[in-house]
């Protein structure tokens, strides 16, 4: 009877020992460096470094993401697209975003009251501000992403945000207006998929 | 000649006629959870193929050699257990480290494969069916293969469906279950098609 | 019968894949071309053709005469612009254009004096033959032409020799397929010495030894026409006259080439890799108006036609006339409840308006009736999958794969499903029975992507930035950290601030 | 409204309820053999098939609100002409219409409706109904030229009382109307050891009779030369392309000719395999539903291969008499993979890429 015992204790556990040494050895060979889907989630991220999503920048953001501190709709910039590229690679359900997608911005300084105090330049997280201390700033349109972080800064409250110029070579068909496909995408916007 | 035709019969029944998911029912918590997407699905049917031929020969491996002379057979379902988990942690780290994104998509199905009714039934049917050593890894596999077939056919079926205006009662899981079912229906046509 | 019976089972011949038969409705294939008068007010858009826009050269008040260059080319992708007629700019502001989006562009416009002056500077090269090859490439560029067959390129950059890939065969391509145009017929038909020498110009210029006119066989006089000026004018090249049948999209370049030459132009590439150069009817006639006579784009024929228009017909229209003026020399003056387009039914965008200028690319200007229009655009119903939109699509594509992939937004499915090889022919929408806007979905796809792609560019482009901006702040830190330190350590007295940063 | 509108401005002027009448109109055919052969009997079952699936269509829209305008393009009275086609005579008139109900309701409106449904809704009706009512889905009744005296099925009044009462109205003429489908038949012989051609022998079985459809069968399955006559009207009014009847009746009959040439005693000849059972209706008019079928031509052969093979192996070796239904469900389940992986080369594309 206890000899049976014997076997039983020593056979389990020299088996659970072996398995346990594989999954050790397999441990080390396929240890991982780095966070690739944080890499793939910055890469899907705007880039604006607004800070509206409540993390320093877009990477720190990702990063969240990743290691699933954050939900995935926080990117106000990003919107409905970008929220479902990064469910899609995080592989969870899409949320609805915190905020309104608001109509592409840039920044604009009204020359005649800026006072050149820099500190808007200091403020840009792209460097879309040029100009010298004591002189105009004028904003590079081109670089501006809109994340309104010059606006509190400056002293004189000069800066305005302005709706981005709609450009002839940036149109793009709209979805056909047939009931099907407005349908379709009702659907896509509540999230009801499956 | 025999023995292939014997192997080809055991592999067409566990493919075709006794399908595990549309005939036996076994494994249907990852056939309709990761069927979402045709790629993931791949991904998942190659680490159940993976998990289920090595667990259904090490499953054998330690009845023979462990189980019977030992007579311990009390202890068959907690060994075949451990060695469906070690498989499926193993599995676990490789798809991490080759394919993070296939890895986040698998989520928490991934893991799931150890408490898989799928492959414990292959073992403990294996060891039922008095299976020898190569009969019961051709075993394994053919029903991983079954597996893999009907989820990737169902994830096809899935994909193409997601664009459908269902009706509301329908939509989800509903509509998912009755396609199923149909899928089921089907394969009853192979039914007595092999005798084994 | 029994052929047609084969065709239809698949088993055809067709020089090129899919394909349909529309009714053509060439009802004004027989009205010579009538020459429009000058109307009141000429406006220039400073984009008519595809690439960079070009920047006026003429200030409000300036005086122009015809043919004066009134805005110069920017960028490689690009041909000047020129005054239609001599006349006076009043104003330079935005005005609409024929694109789908309503949208309007910068714009000249030109008060005509009557007089109708030509601006002389451009000479005649009579002895083209022995002129250099790039001196002939340069003035086919002053002159601002682009391809007339309604896609506009400049074809400048099409005109050149290249070592790697010489250019054996030119083709002249005749086939117009599109239903109720006909001005690339009635060109052939009405100036086909001139059409012949334009082509001897190409050859010449691109070194080409084979010259093919191409000409679907609905157009029998267009095709005698042709064979009489090629044999009345031979000039030692072989340039030969053939006769395809009537298949629509058969003009479009990449499958007319396959369809003469059985070569595929292969992804990626231009038909010059394949030793193919394919030119319109009208921008060959636009190369004879140039080289022999020195004159500067600033018109070009267009057909009037469709149900609404009383009197349909061919026009010679100077480049920035408003459609309203066009369309009342062919009595139509009210537009209440018709559908105006501007190009082709099969291609042509719907305009919102008639007060919009002829540009370089408008081949035609259609007025259909609101029933004739309501017929091609009833209501989308499902997919019933029938697969005709394969079998029409001339590129194999699988439009209604495609097309779900474009509505649910699944952008890089569609990519993979070669969203961006569709050549917006339109068969696919043409032959399907649940009347889906299958063209609609791709463009729509098509342009979602590019402003997923501007937006990663963007993207990439701010992270960069801010990637240096980081490094820099780091950097200025680090040395002001550095020169505190060796001001400590050498204790020299620190003289008070002199401002610097 | 219609502010954006992109080309093409011109229609080819096909339309849904076009493609669906020219099928209707193709399976005129054998739809009055079924009537010629089974007397009464056909027309009630059709009629009823027909209008059961009409009114589950009516009513499913009409409970989701949406509208009934699909009712108008004749999918529902194709998909219920359909599966009374592949019923027995002697189908007991509430299988009948539950089988349209199965169709329209749980084959069609539940994906969504029509151009939605992964599956052919008359054939998932009719496993369905196989598969729950065996024993009536495989009862057949005698045709009218070798019927006893006395079972006149032109008369209507007899044939509305086996409709509506069943088989059970007339118990003395059960076994005098019922016979075995000749492979149910040689099926049966075979599991006994009886060899082929002896089989067939005593069937009394003759390749004219299972041409023009003189033999026990469902309502339209029987006579090939009118499926046959409807399918070609099909290839030429271009509703479908030959693809898919092709390689589905070339697979069954190289497969058949293959085994029939090794051995045959064991295995029946080709022409038996494609005149026999539900093969060409499933050929013409089932695997060819556009809906659940591949969209590329490659994938159609692909379709239609698959269906051959799976249709001979059931007949062959599978518990049921008829494979043709099955495989072709067996086949819809891979249709999005198949055309997934079976698209043609476009234009320009290099030749090695997969």
């Amino acid at each position: 009877m206890l000899e049976q015992l014997m076997y039983a204790i020593a056979s389990l556990g020299g088996f659970a020992l072996l398995a346990g040494l594989i999954l050790a050895v397999s441990s080390k060979i396929f240890h991982i460096e780095g966070d690739p889907v944080s890499d793939k989630i910055d890469a899907l991220l705007p880039q604006t470094q607004c800070g509206q999503c409540g993390f320093p920048g877009c990477r720190p953001y990702a990063n969240a993401v990743a290691s699933q501190a954050a939900d995935v709709n926080h990117c106000v910039p990003g919107g409905e697209r970008t929220m479902l590229a990064i469910a899609d690679v995080m592989g969870v359900e899409p949320k609805s975003l915190d905020q309104e997608e608001a109509i592409p911005m840039v920044a604009f300084v009204r020359e005649d009251e800026c006072i050149g105090c820099t500190l808007c330049i200091k403020a840009c997280p792209v460097d879309a501000i040029v100009g010298a201390p004591k002189q105009y700033h004028t904003v590079i349109a081109d670089h501006c992403t809109g994340c309104v972080l010059c606006l509190e800064p400056c002293p004189v409250d000069c800066i305005d945000m302005i709706a981005k110029p709609e450009l002839l070579e940036h149109w793009s068909w709209p979805l056909p207006d047939t009931t099907r496909a407005q349908t379709g995408l009702e659907r896509r916007e509540s999230h009801q998929h499956d | 000649m025999s023995v292939f035709s014997d192997f080809a019969m055991i592999l067409l029944s566990a493919v075709l006629v006794n399908n595990y998911v549309l005939t036996k029912f076994l494994g249907i918590c990852p056939f309709l959870g990761v069927s979402g997407k045709t790629e993931t699905a791949i991904g998942m049917s190659f680490a159940v193929m993976f998990v289920m031929t090595l667990a259904s020969t090490a499953s054998w491996l330690v009845q023979q050699y462990i189980l019977i002379p030992l007579d311990l057979l009390y202890l068959q379902t907690i060994f075949f257990i451990l060695i469906i988990a070690t498989l499926v942690q193993f599995i676990e780290m490789m798809i991490h480290k080759v394919s993070p994104v296939l890895y986040q998509g698998l989520g928490i199905y991934l893991p799931l494969i150890t408490t898989n009714c799928a492959v414990l039934g292959v073992a403990l049917l294996n060891v039922q069916q008095d299976n020898t050593f190569i009969t019961s890894a051709l075993y394994g596999f053919g029903a991983a293969l079954g597996f893999a077939l009907v989820l990737v056919l169902f994830s096809g079926l899935r994909e193409r469906m997601e664009g459908a205006p269902v009706p509301d009662a329908f939509k989800g899981s509903a509509v998912t279950l009755i396609t199923a079912g149909m899928m089921s229906l089907a394969f009853l046509g192979f039914s007595g098609l092999v005798k084994v | 019968m029994i052929k047609h019976f084969f065709k239809k089972l698949g088993f055809s011949q067709a020089p090129f894949a899919g394909g349909i038969q529309p009714n053509m409705r060439k009802e004004t294939e027989h009205s010579p071309i009538e020459v429009c008068p000058l109307p009141p007010l000429l406006i220039m858009p400073i984009k008519q053709h595809i690439g960079q826009a070009c920047s006026p050269l003429v200030a409000v008040g300036d005086h122009v005469l015809r043919g004066q260059k009134i805005a110069k080319a920017e960028g490689y992708v690009s041909v000047p612009i020129h005054a239609p007629t001599s006349g006076q700019v009043i104003k330079i502001e935005d005005y609409a254009i024929p694109h789908p989006s309503g949208m309007g562009l910068t714009s000249i416009f030109i008060e005509p004096d009557g007089l109708d002056e030509r601006d002389e500077t451009l000479k005649p090269i009579e002895d083209w033959q022995h002129t250099d090859v790039s001196a002939l490439r340069e003035r086919v560029r002053m002159c601002g032409i682009a391809g007339l067959g309604g896609a506009a390129f400049p074809t400048f950059i099409k005109l050149v020799q290249d070592q790697r890939n010489p250019i054996e065969t030119v083709i002249l391509n005749g086939i117009e397929c599109e239903p109720f145009l006909t001005n690339d017929h009635r060109l052939m038909v009405e100036h086909s010495q001139e059409i012949v020498l334009g082509m001897q110009i190409i050859m010449h210029m691109v070194g080409a030894k084979q010259g093919i006119i191409a000409i679907e066989d609905n157009k029998s006089d267009a095709i005698e026409c042709m064979k009489k000026a090629v044999n009345h004018d031979d000039m030692g090249l072989d340039i030969q006259v053939l006769s395809l049948p009537t298949r629509y999209p058969q003009g479009s370049e990449k499958q007319l080439i396959e369809a003469i030459t059985g070569k595929q132009v292969p992804m990626g590439k231009l038909p010059m890799h394949v030793g193919v150069l394919c030119q319109n009817i009208g921008t060959t006639h636009a190369i004879y108006e140039a080289v022999i006579l020195g004159y500067p784009l600033t018109e070009r024929v267009v057909t009037i036609s469709g149900d609404a228009v009383p009197q349909q017909g061919n026009m010679l229209v100077r480049l920035g006339t408003s459609m309203r003026f066009i369309y009342a020399q062919r009595g139509l003056t009210d537009f209440d409840g018709l559908q105006i387009l501007h190009g082709g039914p099969m291609m042509g965008e719907r305009l919102r308006h008639p007060d919009i200028p002829v540009i370089k690319s408008s081949t035609g200007l259609l007025a259909l009736s609101q029933d004739f229009f309501r017929e091609a655009h009833p209501e989308e119903e499902p997919c019933i999958r029938c697969g005709h939109c394969s079998e029409a699509c001339p590129i194999r594509l699988t439009p209604n794969l495609l097309a779900d992939h474009c509505r649910n937004e699944q952008l890089e499915k569609a990519a993979d499903y070669h969203l961006f090889d569709c050549i917006e022919c339109g068969a696919c929408s043409y032959v399907c029975p649940s009347h889906i806007p299958l063209v609609h979905y791709f463009r729509f796809g098509k342009g979602q992507a590019a402003q997923v792609r501007r937006e990663q560019n963007f993207a990439e482009a701010s992270r960069q930035r801010s990637e240096f901006r980081d490094t820099r702040i780091q950097r200025e830190k680090d040395e002001k950290a550095a020169k505190r330190r060796k001001v400590r350590a050498t204790h020299t007295p620190t003289e008070p601030n002199q401002g610097k940063e | 409204m219609l502010i954006h509108l992109s080309s093409p401005h011109i229609h080819g002027g096909d339309s849904i309820r076009s493609q669906m009448m020219s099928v209707i109109w193709a399976l005129m055919p054998a739809a009055c053999v079924s009537v010629y052969m089974f007397g009464w009997l056909a027309v009630f079952q059709i009629s009823s098939c027909m209008l059961a699936c009409l009114a589950t269509e009516w009513l499913t829209l009409k409970w989701m609100g949406r509208s009934t305008s699909p009712l108008g393009d004749a999918s529902a009275a194709l998909t219920g002409l359909l599966l009374a086609l592949t019923l027995p005579a002697l189908t007991p008139w509430w299988m009948t219409i539950l089988g349209g109900i199965f169709a329209i309701g749980l084959g069609k409106q539940v994906y969504g409706g029509l151009g939605y449904n992964p599956f052919n809704p008359a054939l998932s009706a009719r496993i369905i109904l196989l598969i729950s009512f065996p024993l009536q889905m495989t009862t057949w009744v005698i045709p009218l030229h070798v019927q006893l005296s006395g079972l006149n099925l032109y008369d209507i009044s007899l044939a509305w009382t086996l409709f509506t009462s069943g088989i059970a109205a007339l118990p003395q003429a059960v076994d005098a109307m019922t016979m075995a489908s000749p492979l149910g038949y040689v099926k049966t012989a075979w599991t006994q050891g009886i060899d082929v051609n002896t089989a067939l022998q005593s069937y009394d079985y003759s390749y004219l009779n299972a041409f023009i459809g003189r033999e026990a069968g469902s309502l339209g399955e029987t006579s090939a030369l009118a499926l046959l006559l409807g399918g070609i009207y099909l290839l030429a009014r271009h509703t479908i392309t030959w693809h898919i009847p092709a390689s589905f009746l070339a697979t069954v009959a190289v497969l058949a000719a293959i085994a029939s040439t090794v051995d045959p005693n064991h295995y029946t000849p080709p022409l038996f395999h494609l005149l026999a059972g539900g093969l060409m209706l499933c050929v013409f008019f089932m695997a060819t539903d556009p809906v659940s079928s591949p969209v590329t031509p490659v994938g159609q052969i692909v379709f239609g291969v698959g269906c051959g093979i799976i249709t001979w192996s059931i007949r062959t070796w599978g518990g049921y008499p008829e494979g043709a239904m099955f495989a072709v469900v067996l086949m819809n389940c891979t249709v999005p993979i198949i055309d997934h992986y079976c698209r043609p080369k476009v234009y320009g594309q290099a030749r090695k890429k997969v």
